[in-house]
């Protein structure tokens, strides 16, 4: 096992998102990141992981290639379950199996609610995003809601606009207070600066990895509040070589994910 | 996994226990097998059987039920659930009855875990007055908030376990059925745990060929087993047709307290399993009732496979 | 039926207009031609579509939209849909957003006509505060009449007309489709009137080779339109991918006001019908579309049709 | 067209039930003397009938043999629709299509509640029926119930013992109180003595018909309480010589349903 010298920060995201895979898992996951994440997951050290999508997609296998979104065509012949979304989003989300559910985001603030509708004021707002799809029930119903997106400054306010998607809402207990499950809400944010988590009473985002290449400072500077971090902060361990061959070579050979950030290599940064 | 083995390691006493299949799709099988194993104070729950819940209730394994109706379909009386509602032999047992509707609804709540569904059915109905052994859980009938109208909130009812016998099902459990298939989706969806017995176990490569038809993913599932002629007397669409003569059997035989008594000797505990018994049914009978094919058009769920150059993040 | 006919029979001005298709079933081609008949006024319901909400906000054709998400699978930007949103172009919609969860068991209920169901997503979210056109009828938040715990109420959405693309359909209208079906057989059963688009119309013959295929019986259905390629540039399981090319085409296009008539002049107003788009796609681009089979077995639903003696009443 | 001078009570109450249907209707159909009732209206003046069965079919054609019961395996082969419950006692049912709901009755009281349930105490009756299966969804919801049974006075109590499937409750608006929708309820009850309707107001059963060898004296027997004639009281006619040849040799070759009834002609009643 050697450590790879060569590999994008988003390969860094992805790689360190598939280390927060058990195998054997229920996962449902969102567009996007999440969906090369798990399948890299399920192509290395999880493959009996299962994979559900919003729209009635579980699978047990790769696909033939990899999917552009969770409804592309290519799922129909690889899943073992394709039906209506209350199959999934209903009978495995709502009823409480996945331990993992996996969403893009577009901003993320201090309690890890996120917000895919937009920016301003909702009524007339100054940019106006897609909307929830099945994030907000990703982010209301999972165990551990797991979100991927690329770090820059302006996704980390520290109070969103818009909550599309709940996730400690203003801490402590308002989650619970609000009528979502105890026992459920975001579990890590991983960006492409390091990994964040939540503190377990104040429900408040914290430091808690960041990347070989980084630094705390380098890491704070990513967000619009003052973050905290974990006094047990850690540095991530790189991807191996065969990792990045893998995510490179099998998982995504058409670079469909990869192309545009394999121009930004490590050493670059 | 073998029958044995499987109600052995998933059945315990006392739990709730779903029997899916909306009359076809019953698991028979399955339900000689919790006789044999002399399993106690079950819950059964079965929203549109016929004699399952008659032979687990005459066998003393249930104490509670759920249901919607339990009879022969001849139409002649269940004689053991007579005698258990009408005499408490062998022992009480206390009963909750909905409507089909009512009851799949709940199975619907079960399965996605909702807090309830509200609905305008069962209202009026001395269904929805008399409530036993779930009391004030059974239902509720308030005001809309909406418009003040009155709603009847079917709360979920949760299964410690689930079997149903289904056509095919690969290893891992993914399990495909079809034909009328009542309650038996959502039912089966709102188990803890599930037993799927199938008529054939295939490759997931069949599976994956007509994924449409996957009534519950095998992650759910805690066991598979073959178990061809599982649902006899019943029927399974596409493998066999109802045993008439064998309900006619059913019905004559188990009149009495002893005729039942003996029929369980006879067919139940006198044979060591489903093999045995599909032995003595005999190989002329099955014939008879063995379906001719009637399949359809295969579906299908190509795609083009080319690479998509248009799309790069 | 022709899709002319259809559209100019069945949708009228200010109907509440379900839109079928999770991202593949879009009809597309109902689409253009409720713009090609400049439809007024109109509540646009789409659950999780592309850009079928984005063509008919910067037609002019919607006053209102319900939806939880409305973007260029590309993905990029809906340009009209964010134009309208951000400044009122062409003139302003009214927006009522749920979850896919949320919308799919509005959808749901509308369905049956249930008052409402009681669901543990979209609480905490500004999906829940938030609500324009529906108001105090978009959701309630109560505490369980069982446990006291919060619940969230979703009433029915009802649709004066629904239009989706599905596989095949007979001339009657027993609608089969297959694939990822997200909230389509829901909304499609939600809706007063029905308009089926289908790739193929095939004898009931083929539909009863396989009834459990069918997501609405034909006789909720107002009318029946043969439009093969209908989900262009969606995608139909089994019968073409995504156009990946033409979405990323649409984004150029249509990110300018002016831009976005163009679009609408060359590919909308500007072909008489579907045939003329079709052709104006060409025959080597949809060749490349075309999907590769992958068919399952078929299902069995035959029965031993033996007369059962032992059946009288 | 001659009137049949051969036919039984049974083969009267099918035919009598055949006329309220017509052409175009959707149905939702029990087992028993409606799945025979409305098969020969198919076969006969209402050929474009929806016939909908409450595990999940829906029918457009007449199967190669008469269903035994609803779930009879030979429906499958001939449904349109094949799939659960909720698509027909739901999406079809619920929502409000069917024009006539046809059941079968154990028991029907003087507000039309039918009683399948139990004789005596229900906590431990005398006598112990199967229960509702889906009747109590056709009355509870139907916008016309026709309830089809043999005619003994012990079926017809002033009051049922347990209201399994309600009818108009205790007559006037108590079943709208009771949360039913308006414009839902019984609409007729056809026995092998005549056919009976629901008073408008009252919602009290009346005799509305009876058929060409009875009396209203002998009508009147067969119930429990002083039942109300209508003051138009009807006589059916009597079925055709056509009609008896269908029923008989098209819909029913095997006498599965009429082999113990065609002992019983109307000249010897």
């Amino acid at each position: 096992m050697k450590y790879s010298t060569d590999y994008s920060s988003i390969e860094m995201m992805i790689i360190a998102g598939a280390r927060e895979i058990e195998n054997g898992q229920i996962l449902i996951v969102g567009t996007q990141w999440p969906i090369i994440t798990t399948l890299f997951a399920k192509r290395t050290h999880a493959p009996d992981i299962t994979i559900c999508y919003e729209g009635g997609v579980v699978l047990e296998s790769i696909p033939d290639r990899i999917p552009l979104f969770t409804g592309d065509p290519c799922i129909a012949s690889n899943s073992v379950l394709l039906n209506d979304s209350l199959d999934t989003l209903g009978m495995i989300l709502h009823a409480g199996y996945p331990d993992i559910a996996f969403l893009p985001g577009a901003n993320v603030d201090r309690y890890g609610n996120i917000n895919t509708t937009c920016f301003g004021d909702y009524s007339r707002p100054k940019f106006r995003l897609g909307g929830s799809g099945g994030a907000c029930d990703f982010g209301s119903l999972a165990k551990r809601v797991i979100t991927m997106l690329e770090h820059e400054r302006q996704r980390f306010p520290e109070r969103v606009d818009f909550i599309t998607t709940p996730g400690y809402l203003n801490g402590l207990n308002s989650r619970e207070e609000a009528g979502l499950r105890p026992g459920t809400g975001p579990g890590a944010v991983i960006t492409t600066l390091g990994i964040f988590r939540f503190h377990e009473d104040t429900r408040e985002m914290y430091v808690d990895t960041y990347y070989p290449w980084g630094s705390i400072e380098e890491v704070k500077k990513g967000f619009q509040w003052d973050i905290k971090v974990s006094k047990d902060v850690k540095v991530a361990d790189p991807p191996t070589e065969e990792e990045i061959r893998i995510l490179r070579d099998e998982i995504d050979p058409f670079g469909m994910y990869l192309k545009n950030n394999k121009a930004k290599p490590i050493s670059t940064l | 996994m073998t029958m044995d083995k499987a109600i052995k390691e998933f059945v315990r006493d006392g739990d709730v226990v779903y029997l899916g299949g909306f009359i076809q799709h019953e698991p028979y099988a399955a339900i000689h097998e919790i006789i044999r194993q002399r399993k106690k104070g079950l819950t059964g729950s079965s929203c549109a059987g016929m004699i399952a819940l008659d032979q687990l209730i005459g066998a003393g394994c249930l104490d509670r039920v759920i249901t919607t109706y339990t009879w022969n379909p001849l139409p002649k009386p269940a004689h053991a659930f007579r005698r258990c509602l009408e005499k408490g032999i062998p022992h009480d047992v206390k009963i909750e009855e909905y409507s089909i509707l009512a009851l799949t609804l709940s199975y619907f709540a079960g399965a996605l875990d909702l807090p309830f569904v509200g609905t305008k059915t069962l209202m009026g109905s001395d269904l929805a007055k008399n409530s036993s052994f779930l009391g004030e859980n059974k239902l509720k009938v308030i005001e809309s908030p909406f418009n003040g109208e009155k709603v009847c909130l079917i709360p979920p009812i949760k299964h410690d376990i689930g079997i149903m016998q289904v056509q095919r099902a690969d290893s891992i459990g993914n399990a495909q059925a079809w034909g009328v298939m009542g309650d038996s989706k959502y039912g089966i969806n709102s188990c803890s745990t599930v037993i799927i017995c199938a008529e054939e176990i295939v490759d997931t490569e069949v599976i994956k060929r007509d994924p449409g038809r996957t009534i519950i993913p095998g992650f759910k599932v805690s066991a598979v087993v073959e178990e061809p002629w599982g649902s006899h007397p019943s029927y399974v669409t596409g493998c066999y047709d109802m045993d008439w003569k064998y309900f006619s059997f059913y019905d004559k035989a188990t009149e009495s307290l002893d005729g039942f008594e003996n029929y369980l000797k006879e067919w139940v505990y006198g044979v060591k399993d489903r093999s045995e018994y599909i032995k003595k049914i005999g190989k002329k009978n099955l014939d008879a009732l063995k379906a001719k094919p009637w399949s359809g058009n295969p579906v299908d769920y190509g795609y083009c496979a080319q690479y998509q150059e248009d799309y790069v993040l």
